[in-house]
């Protein structure tokens, strides 16, 4: 069995396709809806073949693949400041958290720290870029759930803290602003008062949604017992994030091994879990870590050190050989880059583990026996960005 | 100016095509000025932004220009489709409108055709849009478009019974099927002997009124029970395939349907064109009669409208557990509170 | 005191809004009437300034996707002081940026050693034709007006601000 | 931060750092468990960065084993999988590498050693997955090494459920196959695509095409020597 496109496997596959006697004792004959690369509820271009006995899903097969742009073969002719600018292209909504674990990578390689002024800024953005993410989940899940006015909040009050995040480092979405040894500059005057009424206007768009959707009656009996994952397969199938969170896993790379260029044991703050591990524990566990990054960037903001920015880097980039590994716990879930390095401008192998990845593999062991609807919800409870599955 | 109106008598030929002429130009045009003062200009204030400020002054033809917009459009339809029924869907589901909107009384004689079995005509021919759905749904040979059908024929059935059960108790008090009649009702009513402001059946049937309100919302396929036009599931289920002038007419009978059920409900509840200061037979409601009407659809739709903004929706077995489960045992109980309060008092 | 039922406050939440957005504006900006100010540090394009360019193709180099293009010549530039050698210089004849193929990511104006290239926020160069995104010389000389003064920065940090060299 | 120590000798023993040896216990202990209960042939290297991280490398026919020991000792959460291939690009590796001229013959340049990173290794491919122990809050990776001639190894998908997916695309990508996967075919590719692209010797077509921007250079002066240097 190595020819990849081997005909005894596709063909047995076509045929339990084909297979459309679904449920005997009803005689009644399965529907396989194609919910196609271009659909409303997947965040950009996954099909999911699923196989319906009524409305009832049999099966479901998420196929990825349709915005694969092969990161890890680019990494093999692209030096290091070319690659953060690949990186953060991978999850585009928290794009400087792409960022984050590919330059912490690469500074073990190097043994270069950065100054504590940049941890702090670094840290900082890392938790803007996790409230622009799941901010958007927030209100995306609302509109696909059906409540649209849930996502015009979520998009206003994310405006904010874009421009934030635009104002230091120049991209809204694609900031590339995380250098080796430090950051590319420094915040520009008053930066730091209007990112405090930023978290305020976020911290009021969290109170809004409490009562908008996750206090909602019609939002909890479509999320509560749906979609349930026991902590083990979660663990199986390398749940991480939030959806580990739900169910029931305390777990977090800030907390429980924090790489050595960020900041999270400055700061007071509290992981929060949720026992049930359905749709309902994922949103109201990214609910809450919203306000928590918050109030994380808010203490930050009152501690930053003053000093340097970027520590002493030669200019043109030659990492030592030697391979290293580290993951952050990214707005997604767990992000890690394995960098292999030979000494040279380019780095030899990158291998990119990306949370949605695993996250959306659970799909075919979850939505079983579930609804069209539920799928729907599921599907957005596991909150994946194309980007990050198809890398 | 009375008698002028009064000793108008057309020949029935001259009448009939007033009232069509009439009817043709009130439904688009209600349609429109739901259509725009909601869909536009009020969910968008309810999501912090303006809603479209080009067309018109301040926005106000942006529904005409997407009139001539869908109707310059190409009319596609899909090559499996079963061609004669998916052309003829969307006019079922308009006729069903248009039919409602004869019974629909303005003021005393600004009426169509004051039937005296209004209430039953109107909840008859309420369920004729299922049909017209059934057969979109399923003409169209598309799957996502075959599920709406079907989720709208489950949902338009499931919510026709708690229709007819809460009206049930608006005629038992009113002893008429009449619309008019339940209109004199109203005004002449008293409630226990009080009866400054007449006696409008909201306060005596609020049960009656929300579970009215809750089948209304599941008739116009609106959030929370828009299963069938779900449009993060289903991509607008049975208008999918509907390009073109069809599809202007889909949208034309979903909002002209929301236009007469509120004035359905306005009269049924609020005391329809009658206001209570004034005595219904004057002549002033030749005028009066509509406007009146017209604010209290307006404060009706904007009831329904709000909930359609603010809730996300059921699923396809909760939706019709909570009919079936709910609705309909608490419309049966009303009914019965009614009759006897009705032969006690 | 009862829990109000999540569906109540919900209603009650839009009402809010629409009597917020009624009383004191939109948070919408009406783009064609109202513009938004973009940040003093927005990529939007980048502007040559061709005195300080000596076409030694770093940002051609480094560009991840190759889209500035150089061509230039040597020429012998009048000797500094009398008697001395005529000296070599490197002539700009053409400096293409590719802003269709451009991703805004910044390198080519960090790595430039002579301080030639500049970010300007200017975002409202689009074109019909996606030939016309290709900017030459004397295109991006213009946008250098357009290109803001550095900011001063935060409180506690030992960055010195950079001048942009006006001429 | 402990410098990093010089490519690794593909010795048996665990490398040794430069004085002081500072040894990390718990992954020492790690180590020493996984050995006892995979046997001491079956763990042919490993290297432990202190305080970072463990790598430990499998003989190919101990990799299914390797994840059921390292799950019985509490590494249950499944991080990654994936494959690495060590021969060095034929199609120059920098920005600037001969290769990538067009135009001119690039001089045939002579395959270097094949050097394997942390751990050692015989072989070009070598497979790479990594595993953590939540309890612990320590990783483990594991390598194997895979023959040339038959890149077939056991599959990890009844251990761990998620490598389902993993080993769907490294054998796309690499060529690998798992033997007892329950549906190995192509993830991301088209099931009609020739050639496992993150192979080394896979070209990256973009690069053929075009002309590379940044090769041109200041054209010299007519007819002048370019003896005074290339201007400031």
């Amino acid at each position: 069995m190595t020819a990849t496109s081997d005909p005894t496997q596709l063909s047995e596959l076509a045929a339990r396709a084909t297979d459309n006697r679904v449920n005997l004792d009803f005689e009644t004959e399965g529907m396989t809806l194609n919910m196609g690369p271009q659909h409303p509820a997947t965040h950009g271009t996954l099909r999911i073949v699923a196989r319906l006995d009524g409305e009832q899903v049999v099966s479901a097969e998420p196929i990825p693949g349709y915005m694969h742009r092969g990161y890890e073969k680019l990494t093999e002719v692209r030096s290091y400041p070319q690659i953060n600018t690949l990186v953060n292209r991978i999850d585009w909504l928290g794009s400087f958290a792409n960022e984050v674990p590919f330059i912490l990578a690469a500074e073990r390689l190097m043994g270069v720290e950065a100054p504590p002024r940049a941890q702090w800024i670094r840290t900082i953005l890392f938790e803007l870029s996790r409230i622009a993410n799941i901010s958007l989940f927030l209100g995306d899940y609302g509109l696909q759930l059906g409540g649209m006015t849930a996502g015009f909040y979520a998009f206003r009050d994310r405006e904010h803290v874009l421009n934030q995040i635009e104002a230091a480092t120049g991209g809204r979405f694609h900031p590339n602003y995380d250098r080796i040894g430090g950051l590319k500059d420094d915040l520009p005057k008053g930066w730091i008062a209007n990112t405090h009424n930023a978290m305020d206007k976020i911290l009021a768009f969290c109170d809004e949604m409490d009562d908008l959707l996750i206090g909602n009656e019609i939002f909890q009996s479509r999320t509560r017992g749906i979609g349930v994952i026991p902590a083990d397969i979660a663990l199986s199938y390398g749940l991480s994030g939030a959806n580990l969170r739900a169910s029931g896993v305390d777990w977090d790379l800030r907390r429980d091994s924090c790489p050595p260029g960020l900041v999270y044991d400055q700061v007071d703050w509290k992981v929060w879990t949720h026992p049930d591990g359905d749709c309902f524990g994922r949103t109201w566990v990214r609910f809450q870590e919203t306000r928590e990054a918050a109030l994380i960037v808010k203490q930050l903001l009152d501690t930053i050190p003053s000093g340097p920015v970027m520590a002493k880097v030669p200019r043109i980039i030659k990492v030592p050989e030697g391979e290293a590994y580290v993951e952050t716990e990214n707005p997604l879930g767990a992000m890690g880059y394995y960098i292999v390095s030979k000494g040279d401008l380019v780095p030899f192998r990158v291998k990119i583990r990306s949370a949605s990845f695993n996250n959306i593999s659970v799909v075919p062991w979850v939505a079983r026996g579930a609804y069209v609807p539920d799928l729907i919800s599921i599907l957005g409870s596991l909150y994946f960005i194309l980007g990050d599955i198809d890398r | 100016m009375t008698l002028l109106l009064a000793s108008f008598d057309p020949p029935y030929w001259l009448s009939t095509l007033i009232k069509v002429l009439v009817i043709s130009a009130v439904v688009p045009t209600t349609a429109l000025i739901l259509g725009m003062v909601f869909l536009f200009k009020v969910m968008s204030w309810m999501q912090s932004r303006l809603g479209p400020q080009e067309a018109g002054p301040r926005g106000t033809l942006q529904l005409l220009a997407d009139g001539v917009k869908f109707l310059q459009k190409e009319d596609i339809a899909p090559n499996g489709a079963d061609l004669f029924i998916f052309k003829i869907a969307p006019l079922v589901v308009l006729m069903s409108t248009l039919l409602l909107y004869v019974a629909l009384p303005a003021s005393a004689h600004l009426v169509i055709s004051d039937l005296d079995v209004g209430v039953f005509y109107v909840m008859a021919v309420s369920s004729l849009s299922v049909l017209g759905v059934l057969m979109a749904g399923w003409a169209s040979a598309n799957k996502y478009s075959l599920m709406g059908g079907l989720r709208a024929a489950g949902q338009l059935i499931a919510y026709e019974l708690p229709m007819v059960l809460a009206v049930l108790g608006v005629v038992i008090q009113a002893g008429t099927l009449s619309l008019n009649g339940i209109v004199f009702a109203q005004a002449d009513g008293s409630i226990f002997g009080w009866d400054a402001i007449g006696n409008p059946y909201i306060l005596t049937q609020f049960v009656g009124f929300a579970i009215f309100l809750a089948a209304v919302q599941a008739e116009l396929t609106q959030p929370p029970f828009d299963m069938p036009v779900a449009e993060s599931e289903i991509v607008s289920g049975y208008q999918v395939e509907y390009t073109g002038f069809r599809f202007l007419i889909f949208f034309l009978a979903e909002f002209a349907t929301a236009f007469v059920f509120a004035g359905v409900a306005s009269i049924l509840f609020l005391g329809g064109w009658a206001v209570p200061w004034l005595d219904t037979s004057s002549d002033w409601y030749y005028v009066l009669g509509p406007i009146v009407l017209f604010a209290k659809v307006m404060l009706v739709s904007f009831l329904i409208f709000w909930i359609r903004f603010t809730y996300p929706r059921f699923r396809e077995d909760q939706l019709q557990s909570f009919a079936w489960k709910f609705l309909i045992p608490l419309a049966l109980v009303n009914i019965v509170v009614t009759a006897v309060l009705k032969v006690v008092l | 005191m009862p829990k109000v039922p999540g569906l109540v406050k919900g209603l009650g939440v839009t009402f809010g809004e629409m009597v917020k957005t009624l009383k004191d504006g939109p948070q919408t900006t009406l783009y064609p009437h109202e513009r938004e100010v973009p940040t003093p540090r927005a990529r939007g394009v980048i502007s040559l300034h061709e005195e300080n360019c000596t076409a030694c193709m770093l940002c051609a180099r480094e560009c991840p996707d190759w889209c500035i293009f150089i061509e230039a010549h040597k020429y012998l530039a009048p000797p500094r002081r009398e008697g001395g050698k005529p000296r070599q210089k490197n002539a700009l004849d053409r400096f293409d940026i590719d802003f269709s193929l451009c991703m805004y990511c910044g390198i080519c104006v960090e790595v430039c050693p002579f301080e030639a290239l500049f970010w300007s926020p200017e975002h409202e160069y689009s074109e019909v034709h996606i030939a016309d995104l290709l900017h030459d010389k004397s295109r991006l000389g213009q946008w250098m007006q357009t290109v803001p003064e550095f900011e001063a920065y935060e409180a506690g940090s030992e960055a010195k601000v950079k001048k942009v060299p006006r001429n | 931060m402990s410098q990093l120590s010089s490519a690794d000798t593909t010795t048996e023993t665990p490398a040794e750092d430069e004085a002081p040896v500072e040894v990390d216990e718990r992954r020492q202990a790690v180590l020493d468990e996984l050995t006892r209960r995979l046997g001491a042939d079956a763990v042919v290297g490993s290297h432990i960065e202190p305080g970072y991280d463990l790598w430990v490398r499998v003989t190919r026919e101990a990799w299914p084993e390797a994840a059921v020991a390292a799950k019985a000792m509490g590494y249950t959460f499944f991080d990654f999988l994936s494959a690495i291939d060590w021969l060095p690009s034929p199609f120059g590796r920098d920005m600037d590498a001969q290769e990538d001229l067009l135009g001119d013959p690039a001089p045939a340049k002579e395959p270097q050693p094949i050097v394997q990173g942390h751990a050692g290794g015989e072989t070009r491919f070598q497979l790479l997955a990594r595993l953590y122990s939540i309890s612990a809050g320590m990783g483990v990776l594991f390598k194997a090494d895979l023959p040339d001639d038959d890149l077939s190894v056991g599959t990890w998908s009844e251990t761990f459920l998620g490598a389902n997916w993993h080993e769907r695309e490294t054998h796309e990508m690499f060529g690998i196959t798992f033997v007892g996967h329950p549906n190995l075919i192509k993830l991301y590719l088209p099931t009609d695509f020739q050639g496992y692209p993150l192979r080394k010797d896979f070209p990256l077509l973009a690069r053929r095409v075009r002309p590379w921007p940044g090769i041109v250079d200041v054209e010299p002066m007519p007819g002048g020597d370019d003896s005074e240097g290339d201007g400031e």
